[in-house]
């Protein structure tokens, strides 16, 4: 029932293909060419002096490493502040009560009810 | 119609149980209100397998005639061990929280998040 | 909480009116249609069970299955029970 | 005997082995974590055999107790296993192993082990005959049996109130969903006098009665299946359960998500396309499952992004994932046409593949999930931490976890080349021909869920070392174990998709056009329709 | 509740117990005759021995019998259930499958058509499968019972902390 080759067969979408190997080919060349285009990079690069050192958009790097460590919620916190109203509206629906789950369910209940048995 | 009393009765009991687990706050009424709806069903199945003026699926010395039918009984004897098992975990579950919480009320436990 | 009880109202109403209709409209109490598999079964317990008791035929022959399941059941409570309540230090 | 016997040994050996768990324990912690691993393969086995089985020879029926001729009257139990169930046993077989590999590590350290044991081994009992089951009722008892052995394992750690508090909402939730699945059995047995699937099948009128089954059934299962705005108890109890037992809790999630499928395609097929009112049933589902879909993606997602507990976002990404499967099943239901000339309810050519794409997206989900839960509870295990806000530069001193995260990330944002690319292309391509809003928000949110997930990588991972972390050691060798399963199966998906489609997905997606297309569900039963 | 109640209520429920636990395993020997079987009589049982608990207090339970022998009292029942049901498989045909049905030898008789004389040697399988439940609802009901009746009783003396692990 299995043909060795069925391992290899192309992965059709319906409209479109996907050939995960083809896909490793092609990512494993681009990924010389890239690095054959760093080869080709500045020659006047040197270890140890301030070319090296991290930028900080200006601001000083503590010598103290952990302090450096961004916290997970500080991650994204500008897409967060700019859907505010959103996170509002989400926060007060997980109430995190029993009955208002199965008040959830019984308003999904009624709209199904009302439209599928009702309506129809 | 007027004959679907019982079943009006089912529908009654599986609302009260309803309103029970929504709108009180206590977590033993909200179990009440879960072992309410199940005895709703409990009784709906009951109530469709009888037949007027039959007697039990029993042949030891029945009077004869017609019979009611067997198989919601069996189903409703499952249902009634599954609630004892479903109830007997809730209220294990109802000791513990009350254990840790110091109170019943379902709004002033856990919380949602952090 | 005005919100939330006045949204918990109106679906209930809803709910309830449906279970209402739901009762008005099942078959007449104590009148079902054309039992087929529950009469074969009230004919047949005798003969091919060989007990006299309709229901326990039903529930250790014909579904013995739902009763293994029943049974799991129980046994399940017990151990999540047992499991609640168990020694938390070794 | 053995071969003939199959479908019910797929559920006595597992229900066996828990009956036996509490006498063995008596032995040995050892021999009893043996005990369970060779239960749960032999199970394996077992059920991997009856799903050649049916991959090869069509739908098996198993009849409990006695001999049955179609024709005759359906008195008895029946299991009917089709493509659909058969490839839901695998996923309800599968994670369980995975599981009990992990415990023996994971657990080492609890008290009250063997009822832990015996309740994961019911726990796939209960997935398995539930996924199995040709009748009703039982698939009520099994529903059951999933849902009160999962709420005592989501309890396990009792010390926390907030493991009980989620045991409490979960059995709360399971029990009243279960009790409405039962009154729309009622329902139904009330009308037909019948239990099973496919004597119910073949005599649905689709009347009020009917109706409200179907919405009872629907609703209720979603919930179980934690669906927008149904789905508060899943964060709740993923969350807070241990990671194994979180691993099979995805497992059951996924057997209410089929029984959706079951309610749905197979109890209600034939009537997919009745008209009432100019709309068409199929329509009128699929615009509310598709709209529940979307939402269920989207509040996935964003709850994800704010989560600071790295179990609950993870579980938050699991409802999104969710949201994926039903979204690609819902536009499919959609596409159902009625040909003119032939007279046969078939699906068009992307309605079919967004079925597949969803079918493949629940083996999928249940791996990428399943490895960042794995992932989670090893970092618990660890460093017994799970705020991404207190946790970072791990990858230091994990570097097999880290590995694991990085593949689990990759899968379950749909990166190529791993398996969660492939289905979800499939799913992306065939909603764009459906109705392209529904890829676009689908492709937006799965960007989404990458950032999400890149995140706690960026914070968990990367770094520096933090001073508290200093000690911290790679896991023990039974958990690495168990991820790495997981991840080579993940990767070897990713790598292979058309041969597992081919040979997984596309008899479970014919299983349910079969039965709109000539009813064979009804048939292999009843011989006719 | 955990040291019991009055001499009276434990006299009288211990005078009262026998006959009960008599009247629930008669209803589980005749499950296939008479209304009943193996969940109604255990039920019975097991409300009998709950009876006790409450009476004497769950101190004095737990010297008698400890949750651990019931619920392995409970595992054999539950055994013998599914090794009947597997003995169907391994002497008839199929899981579950009635095997002992007319071997005139233990329970295989089969009643006349519509005959209303109570054959207790009928039934097949019936008797036995009884008799497996019922073991297994008394011991499972009253393990339950007893932990949580045990377990509530020592909360309040702080032997069981809720301090962190």
């Amino acid at each position: 029932m299995l043909e060795w080759f069925s391992f290899l067969e192309t992965f059709k979408t319906g409209s479109g293909l996907w050939n995960p190997l083809v896909w490793g080919v092609a990512a494993v060349i681009t990924f010389l060419i890239i690095y054959i285009i760093r080869g080709q990079g500045k020659k006047d690069y040197k270890r140890d002096t301030e070319q090296t050192k991290v930028f900080l958009s200006g601001n000083p790097e503590f010598d103290d490493k952990e302090k450096m460590h961004v916290k997970g919620s500080n991650v994204y916190w500008g897409f967060m502040e700019t859907l505010q109203g959103v996170y509002k509206t989400l926060s007060d629906m997980h109430t995190g009560v029993v009955s208002d789950y199965v008040l959830w369910f019984m308003i999904v209940l009624g709209l199904f009810l009302i439209v599928l048995v009702g309506v129809f | 119609m007027i004959y679907n009393i019982p079943y009006l009765a089912v529908a009654a009991l599986i609302l009260v149980g309803l309103y029970g687990v929504v709108f009180k706050r206590n977590l033993i009424k909200m179990v009440i209100g879960v072992t309410l709806i199940e005895s709703g069903v409990n009784l709906f199945l009951i109530t469709l397998g009888y037949r007027k003026g039959s007697t039990a699926p029993i042949y030891t010395s029945s009077p004869g005639g017609l019979m009611s039918l067997p198989v919601p009984q069996a189903l409703t004897l499952t249902s009634i061990v599954i609630g004892v098992a479903v109830l007997a975990l809730m209220l294990s579950f109802v000791v513990y929280i009350y254990r840790h919480y110091k109170t019943l009320d379902a709004r002033k436990i856990g919380g949602e998040d952090e | 909480m005005l919100k939330r009880d006045f949204a918990a109202v109106i679906f209930f109403t809803v709910v309830a009116v449906f279970f209402v209709f739901a009762a008005l409209l099942t078959h007449p109490f104590g009148s079902p249609d054309n039992p087929v598999m529950d009469d074969y079964i009230i004919h047949n317990t005798q003969t091919e069970v060989g007990a006299n008791n309709g229901v326990t035929s039903v529930v250790f022959d014909y579904r013995g299955f739902d009763t293994l399941g029943e049974a799991t059941v129980l046994f399940t409570a017990v151990a999540g029970v047992i499991l609640v309540f168990r020694r938390l230090k070794k | 005997m053995f071969f003939d016997n199959l479908p019910a040994l797929a559920v006595a050996v597992p229900l066996f082995g828990a009956f036996l768990t509490p006498l063995v324990s008596k032995i040995g912690d050892r021999a009893r974590n043996v005990f369970v691993i060779l239960v749960m393969g032999l199970t394996t086995t077992v059920v991997f055999l009856l799903v050649n089985d049916v991959f090869t020879n069509g739908i098996q029926t198993y009849v409990f107790g006695g001999s049955y001729q179609p024709g005759e009257t359906v008195i008895r139990i029946f299991f009917e296993v089709d493509g659909l169930s058969a490839f839901m046993a695998i996923i309800a077989v599968v994670l369980p192993l995975v599981a009990v590999i992990y415990s023996w590590g994971f657990m080492k350290k609890e008290t009250g082990l063997d009822k832990y044991y015996t309740l994961i081994l019911l726990m796939t009992t209960g997935m398995i005959g539930l996924v199995l089951t040709g009748d009703m009722f039982n698939f009520f008892v099994f529903l059951e049996i999933t849902s009160i052995s999962s709420a005592a394992l989501v309890a396990f750690w009792v010390n926390k109130g907030k493991a009980v508090d989620a045991g409490f909402k979960y059995i709360v939730i399971s029990s009243i969903g279960a009790l409405f699945v039962l009154f729309a059995i009622a329902l139904l047995y009330g009308q037909y006098d019948a239990l099973n699937m496919a004597v119910l099948a073949n005599s649905i009128q689709y009347t009020f009665l009917d109706k409200m089954a179907l919405v009872l059934l629907l609703v209720a299962l979603a919930m179980k299946a934690g669906i927008v705005p149904m789905h508060m108890w899943l964060p709740d109890a993923y969350g807070c359960a241990p990671s194994s037992v979180t691993l099979v809790l995805i497992g059951a999630t996924q057997a209410s998500l089929y029984g959706v499928f079951r309610v749905v395609f197979t109890l209600y097929g034939r009537e997919l396309t009745t008209a009432v009112n100019q709309v068409s049933l199929n329509v009128l589902l699929s615009v509310f499952i598709v709209a529940l879909a979307l939402a269920t993606i989207v509040v996935g997602v964003l709850m994800a992004l704010k989560q600071s507990n790295l179990k609950r976002m993870i579980a938050f990404a699991a409802v999104a994932e969710i949201g994926y499967m039903i979204l690609a099943v819902g536009a499919a239901l959609s596409t159902i046409t009625v040909d003119s000339n032939t007279g046969v309810t078939m699906l068009t050519e992307s309605g079919e593949m967004a079925l597949k794409g969803g079918l493949f997206h629940i083996i999928n989900d249940a791996l990428d999930i399943g490895l960042l839960f794995l992932v989670a509870g090893a970092i618990y295990y660890a460093t017994r931490e799970t705020s991404v806000n207190k946790l970072g530069g791990l990858a230091r001193n994990m570097k097999y976890t880290t590995v694991f995260f990085l593949i689990g990330l990759l899968a379950v944002s749909g990166m190529p080349p791993m398996n969660g690319f492939a289905s979800k292309l499939l799913i992306y391509e065939s909603t764009y021909q459906i109705n392209p809003i529904l890829a676009v928000i689908a492709i937006l949110c799965s960007i989404l869920l990458l950032a999400v997930f890149v995140k706690v990588f960026h914070s968990v991972f990367l770094g520096p070392k933090l001073s508290v972390f200093k000690d911290t050691k790679e896991v023990p060798k039974s958990m690495l174990l168990a991820m790495g399963i997981i991840a080579i199966v993940i990767v070897f998906f990713g790598i292979f998709p058309e041969l597992v489609v081919n040979n997984i997905v596309q008899p479970a997606a014919d299983a349910l056009t079969d039965m709109l297309k000539n009813g064979l569900y009804v048939k292999a039963v009843l011989g006719v329709i | 509740m955990s040291m019991g109640m009055s001499k009276i209520v434990k006299t009288v429920s211990s005078v009262v117990f026998p006959f009960i636990v008599i009247y629930g395993l008669y209803i589980i020997a005749h499950g296939h005759l008479t209304p009943g079987g193996g969940f109604q009589g255990g039920a019975v049982v097991a409300s009998g021995c709950a009876m006790l608990l409450v009476a004497h207090g769950s101190i004095w339970t737990i010297g008698k019998i400890r949750e651990k022998q019931l619920s392995i009292l409970e595992s054999t029942g539950a055994v013998a259930f599914i090794l009947l049901a597997l003995l169907g498989l391994v002497f008839g045909t199929v899981f579950f499958k009635n095997f002992l049905v007319g071997n005139k030898f233990l329970f295989g008789e089969i009643p006349g058509y519509l005959s209303r004389v109570a054959n207790f040697n009928t039934g097949g399988v019936l008797p036995l499968m009884n008799f497996a439940v019922g073991l297994k609802v008394i011991a499972g009901l009253f393990a339950i019972v007893l932990v949580m009746a045990y377990a509530t009783s020592t909360f309040k003396k702080g032997e069981m902390e809720d301090g962190k692990r």
